[in-house]
């Protein structure tokens, strides 16, 4: 489905990620864990093409998307919920969620993204700004769910956000995934989490990927200690 | 080799001596009286390029008002000279004799209490340099205080000029309205209008702007041209260096605001008159084109540019006057789309490092001009 | 100083003052909408909206001796058609301008400013050039001419109330384009975070080079509008600019609302001022009042309140 | 505890700091203390408010409520300026230097002296000052750049130089924002030996990931989350504290 060979990417004259190799398969959650500095923002962000490849190669389906920007990426079905949510604050929920809906080319908010997230309907004249964490993330979600991808990228969707939500938002991800039968990448750094969540769980350091484990047999306190404090 | 900085490197000092010889034998001994008070008037609009220069080009602020402070120049010395212009003798057939000539025509039967001390030629002198200053710090405090910048302060200062044009325009009887103060004769009794004296306010004119560009030259040179180019760059740094970015950018715009009235009074002196249409809005653009054909960083360079483009202006505008504006407008898209750096950045990246062949690079300008902040 | 005049006149010439005040306030809200649109909501500062407007007027002007003479039977409906010719002929040389000058300079708005001047300056001269440099004034459809008798001493203009419904019509269509279309949801989305606007799927070249040309278009409409009320020149435009900007910054840059209640209040403070003074003193107290309220207010009567 | 105990003095208190952007409370009743030449390190999860404690300390950003003491001096009022004449040094996270100057001038500019318009008009670049300049940029292994236009400096190197202007400071307390972040494995050995050399004689708040480094150099940790301490102590007592654990790890 999304593959990376190689995929080199510098800010300025610092190379930050040195030449990374993953490739996931239709319906796969994968979880990228790391510290932060260790290049997981910067891997979502050159993946949506908002910070350039300096070399190596990105493809959706075998389509070659390293060239695009970010919505002909979206038009090839790449979708982006970015560390800090970004969603639009100044704009009401529905809006936000709209404006996913220009790359499918829908007309109205799809029901099954409200099935998914009813709090979102509730509260659908809100302004975005004024959401708490854990519905912003959903409304993020959602907007990205709006523009019909095969592959979700999220990046640390746990950030900032209270452990109980956490579970549910693990759940959600799983039940996206088996309805729209699409891939997650999903860079991480709480390891329950990511346990309850992937299929497949690599570990990023200094811009390498330096372990690849299926969940099955997953050694937690090797990945742990990548991790941990 | 980190001495005291000294005041200007050996190119600047070169530099400053080619612009003297220019100014000081090549124009006089070439040109008639006629076309060397063509290029005294094209320079007193470069007292104000060069405080651009500093306030624009090295803090980042740009004022779209800088006619103002030419304007309040200018119009301090013609309210000087209109005063010994207006004697009692000259102006008796007057239903007021004593007064100038316009107040007479506007039913005004009394000079006013804010020309009375503008009979004091050294209270005008002094008026010249402090009025502007404390309206720049006015405006430059209460704007910078608040963070305004940028765009917003362009706008504002663009206002203000609006403001005072129309406010000269509107009240003919204090200020001679849209005709401006015309008729100005003598200086301390010196009659200011024959070509003799057109020669030595010449070489006045010049000696004030080598003083100017030395001053100029001075602030940037000293560590406050240092905070203010890093303030340009990283004005949050420069603040958790402790300083008080609102008070440099506050001074910046002061010491622009005073060079641009030095000038302005010096306009008057050469020119003869003084109108609001040097005051309002678009002289106040076309001055900030003058700095930025220049190289909006580098002092000759403002000198240049205007020269350069005031003379253009006149021969084009004589010629053929319908390609002038169209010439004018092309020329402010091209520098800033291809040249930002202007005259001064042709001169440093491609023509000196020919004549020199030393083939050290200098950092190319561009990248300096984009860093000019936005907000 | 109202000792001269009896209680009805007075009646009747505040009713007649505020009319003015409304027509005045009609005015710079057609100017300020264009801008409201670049530069309040895609933060570029055009110097030549002047010169934008000016093109509609133009094209009135045209479209009016186009319809003298050759279709004079529909004389009385050209000026429908000019608003529209007018709308399209800004919109397609701001889609120009964007594509050849805005769109290299986003990141430079000082120097856009800049920019934008020169380009104000050729097309003066353009104007010059083709239309001369005469002020043009275009004639009046017979139903525009004259005036409602309210009562014996209240006379409201025809052609007025023709401007203040057209801008209500206008404001109304670019508060629907903003606010409520598709359209209008990509530009708002680009404006707060041009990034993620991308990434979820926005092409944001595309939506900055038509969100410019609507601005553009916008103006040309109002520029068709004065051509109702006055005449015009090359440079007329530039008068325009100054009160056009402080419109928008007063309100508060990028809220629709405050554009609306910054042309209100400025436009009753000048013609109310304008009772008591001289014009030009009431114009210089009216903008020494706005730019002292914004130095104090920097951010405009109307701030958004947004966490970043 | 006894009644009318010595109230310690401490360098900077910090006491029921909160923020709220909007309604969302990014620092929420946050307390703690830092003692004169204590070595404090905070860590915590993204978002947990870490680089927000240190805006409001330096007066980037301003608390909704709570108060910070330095010294005994209420810093929640001052200036940005007036607090970093307080003696108070910040350190950005991404490197924030002057890149259109010289490493010299960069430095120069920190230099603690003329820093109103007229004292930076009339600075003179004296024995003293150079001397100085010239030691900072020995110890941040910058000596031999001091001539180079600092945007030609290595990203490391930038990071050392902004190190350098504020050690010209010599700021009573130095605040550092993950002071390793982005740099390359050679680069972050000297870093944290240049750390380790100027954080003596001062006390220092440090933000900071790598653990070996935090373990190397920390007197104390304090443990962030949603704006709120949720530990704090020695590295190996935060370590095993099973909040802590819960909020790392999940379990």
């Amino acid at each position: 489905m999304l593959a990376i060979s190689n995929l080199h990417v510098a800010y300025g004259q610092s190379e930050v990620l040195h030449g990374l190799n993953v490739a996931v398969s239709p319906g796969e959650i994968v979880a990228i864990m790391g510290r932060n500095g260790m290049g997981k923002t910067t891997l979502m962000k050159a993946l949506m093409g908002i910070v350039p490849t300096k070399s190596g190669s990105v493809s959706m389906n075998g389509v070659e998307v390293t060239g695009l920007r970010s919505y002909e990426r979206v038009a090839q079905g790449l979708a982006y919920v970015p560390q800090g949510r970004m969603i639009f604050s100044a704009m009401t929920v529905e809006e936000n969620i709209e404006t996913g809906l220009v790359a499918s080319g829908g007309k109205a908010v799809p029901r099954d993204i409200y099935e998914l997230f009813p709090v979102l309907l509730e509260m659908k004249a809100r302004r975005g700004g004024n959401l708490s964490g854990g519905q912003q993330q959903q409304l993020a979600v959602a907007r990205a769910l709006a523009t019909g991808p095969k592959v979700l990228l999220l990046d640390e969707p746990t950030e900032g956000i209270q452990p109980s939500i956490i579970r549910e938002m693990a759940r959600t991800l799983k039940r996206i995934r088996d309805e729209r039968r699409l891939s997650i990448v999903v860079s991480e750094q709480v390891l329950s989490f990511a346990l309850d969540v992937a299929d497949r769980v690599l570990v990023i350091e200094n811009g390498e990927i330096v372990r690849d484990d299926p969940r099955a047999g997953i050694n937690e306190t090797e990945v742990a200690k990548y991790l941990s404090i | 080799m980190f001495d005291n900085p000294r005041f200007a490197n050996r190119s600047e000092l070169l530099g400053i001596a080619v612009l003297a010889l220019l100014l000081l034998a090549i124009l006089p001994l070439t040109l008639d009286v006629f076309r060397l008070n063509l290029v005294a008037k094209y320079l007193t609009y470069s007292f104000v390029a060069i405080g651009l220069v500093l306030c624009w080009g090295c803090g980042g602020v740009l004022s779209l008002g800088q006619g103002v402070f030419f304007g309040l120049g200018g119009y301090c010395m013609a309210m000087f000279l209109k005063l010994e212009a207006s004697s009692a003798a000259n102006t008796k057939i007057q239903s007021t004799p004593g007064i100038p000539d316009f107040m007479d025509w506007n039913q005004i039967t009394a000079l006013p209490f804010l020309w009375q001390p503008f009979h004091s030629l050294t209270f005008t002198i002094v008026a010249i340099l402090v009025v502007p200053a404390i309206f720049a710090l006015i405006v430059g405090a209460a704007m910078f205080k608040r963070r305004v910048g940028g765009v917003y302060f362009a706008i504002i200062t663009q206002a203000i000029a609006a403001i005072l044009t129309i406010l000269i325009v509107g009240q003919q009887g204090y200020t001679g309205g849209i005709n401006g103060i015309t008729d100005l004769r003598t200086l301390k009794g010196w009659d200011i209008r024959t070509d003799h004296a057109k020669f030595v306010l010449y070489f006045v004119e010049v000696a004030c702007l080598f003083a100017c560009i030395f001053a100029a030259q001075f602030i940037r040179r000293s560590k406050l041209g240092r905070i203010l180019v890093a303030m340009r760059d990283k004005e949050d740094r420069v603040r958790f260096s402790g300083y008080s970015v609102a008070n440099f950018k506050t001074f910046a715009f002061c010491a622009a605001a005073v060079f641009a009235a030095v000038g302005g009074a010096l306009f008057t002196l050469e020119v003869g008159f003084m109108s609001p249409s040097f005051v309002g809005i678009v002289p106040s653009i076309e001055m900030v084109i003058y700095t930025a054909v220049g190289g909006r960083l580098s002092i000759l360079g403002a000198v240049y540019g205007t020269l350069l483009v005031n003379a253009a202006k006149t021969s084009f505008s004589e010629s053929f006057p319908q390609l002038w504006l169209l010439g004018l407008g092309a020329l402010f898209i091209a520098v800033v789309l291809a040249f930002p750096n202007g005259l001064a950045g042709i001169w440093r990246d491609h023509v000196q490092p020919r004549l020199s062949g030393s083939g050290k690079p200098g950092k190319p300008w561009e990248a300096i001009a984009d860093k000019t902040p936005a907000e | 100083m109202f000792g001269d005049y009896s209680l009805g006149d007075l009646a009747a010439i505040f009713a007649m003052q505020g009319f003015a005040g409304l027509i005045l306030f009609s005015v710079f809200l057609l100017m300020a909408l264009g801008l409201a649109i670049i530069f309040g909501q895609m933060g570029v500062i055009n110097m030549a909206h002047g010169e934008f407007m000016i093109l509609g007027a133009y094209v009135t002007w045209m479209t009016s001796n186009f319809f003298q003479a050759y279709l004079p039977a529909l004389f009385s409906g050209y000026f429908f058609v000019a608003m529209i010719l007018a709308f399209l002929a800004s919109g397609a040389l701001g889609m120009l301008v964007e594509w050849g000058l805005i769109r290299h300079l986003y990141k430079r708005p000082l120097d856009t400013l800049l920019a934008t001047w020169g380009l104000s300056l050729i097309l003066q001269q353009c104007y010059r050039s083709i239309f001369g440099a005469r002020e043009v004034g275009v004639d009046l459809p017979q139903w525009m001419l004259g005036s409602f008798q309210v009562t014996d001493a209240i006379q409201i203009p025809i052609n007025g109330v023709f401007v203040m419904c057209l801008t209500i019509l206008i404001t109304c269509a670019v508060a629907y384009v903003l606010y409520w279309s598709r359209w209008g949801r990509q530009v708002r989305a680009v404006v707060q975070n041009r990034v993620m606007a991308g990434a979820v799927g926005i092409n944001t070249e595309r939506v900055d080079r038509y969100t410019f040309a609507l601005g553009c278009g916008v103006a040309g409409i109002a520029g068709s509008a004065f051509t109702m009320i006055g005449s015009t020149g090359p440079t007329s435009g530039q008068l325009y600019i100054v009160d056009t900007f402080l419109v928008v910054v007063f309100g508060g840059a990028a809220s629709l609302v405050g554009t609306i209640a910054s042309a209100f209040t400025i436009s009753q403070a000048q013609s109310t001022l304008e009772f008591f003074l001289s014009g030009s003193m009431a114009k210089v107290l009216t903008l020494l009042a706005i730019v002292g309220i914004l130095m104090l207010r920097p951010q405009g009567l109307f701030s958004l309140k947004v966490r970043k | 505890m006894q009644i009318g105990h010595l109230q310690k003095d401490f360098l900077l208190s910090v006491e029921g700091l909160t923020v709220s952007f909007d309604g969302f409370k990014a620092v929420n009743n946050l307390s703690f203390y830092v003692d004169e030449d204590e070595i404090r390190v905070i860590i915590g999860p993204n978002g947990a408010g870490k680089t927000t404690v240190l805006d409001l300390i330096c007066g980037k950003t301003k608390a909704s409520s709570g108060s910070i003491q330095f010294r005994g001096k209420e810093l929640t009022k001052l200036k940005e300026n007036q607090i970093v004449q307080a003696g108070i040094g910040r350190k950005f996270q991404t490197p924030s230097i002057y890149d259109d100057l010289t490493v010299f001038e960069n430095l120069e500019i920190s230099y603690p002296r003329g820093r109103s318009v007229f004292g930076a008009l009339t600075f003179n670049r004296d024995k003293a000052v150079r001397e100085r300049v010239e030691e900072v940029a020995e110890m941040v292994f910058l000596a031999d750049r001091l001539a180079m236009t600092a945007d030609l400096l290595s990203h490391g190197q930038k990071q050392w130089l902004e190190i350098g202007m504020l050690l010209i400071q010599d700021p009573d307390l130095l605040m550092l924002d993950e002071p390793v972040a982005g740099m390359s494995v050679s680069e972050r050995v000297k870093t944290a030996e240049l750390l380790n050399r100027i954080i003596k004689g001062r006390s220092v708040l440090v933000i900071e990931h790598d653990m070996k480094f935090v373990e190397d150099i920390a007197h104390k940790v304090t443990v962030l989350h949603q704006g709120q301490v949720l530990a704090e102590g020695s590295m190996n007592a935060v370590k095993t504290n099973p909040k802590v654990i819960e909020v790392y790890l999940g379990h």
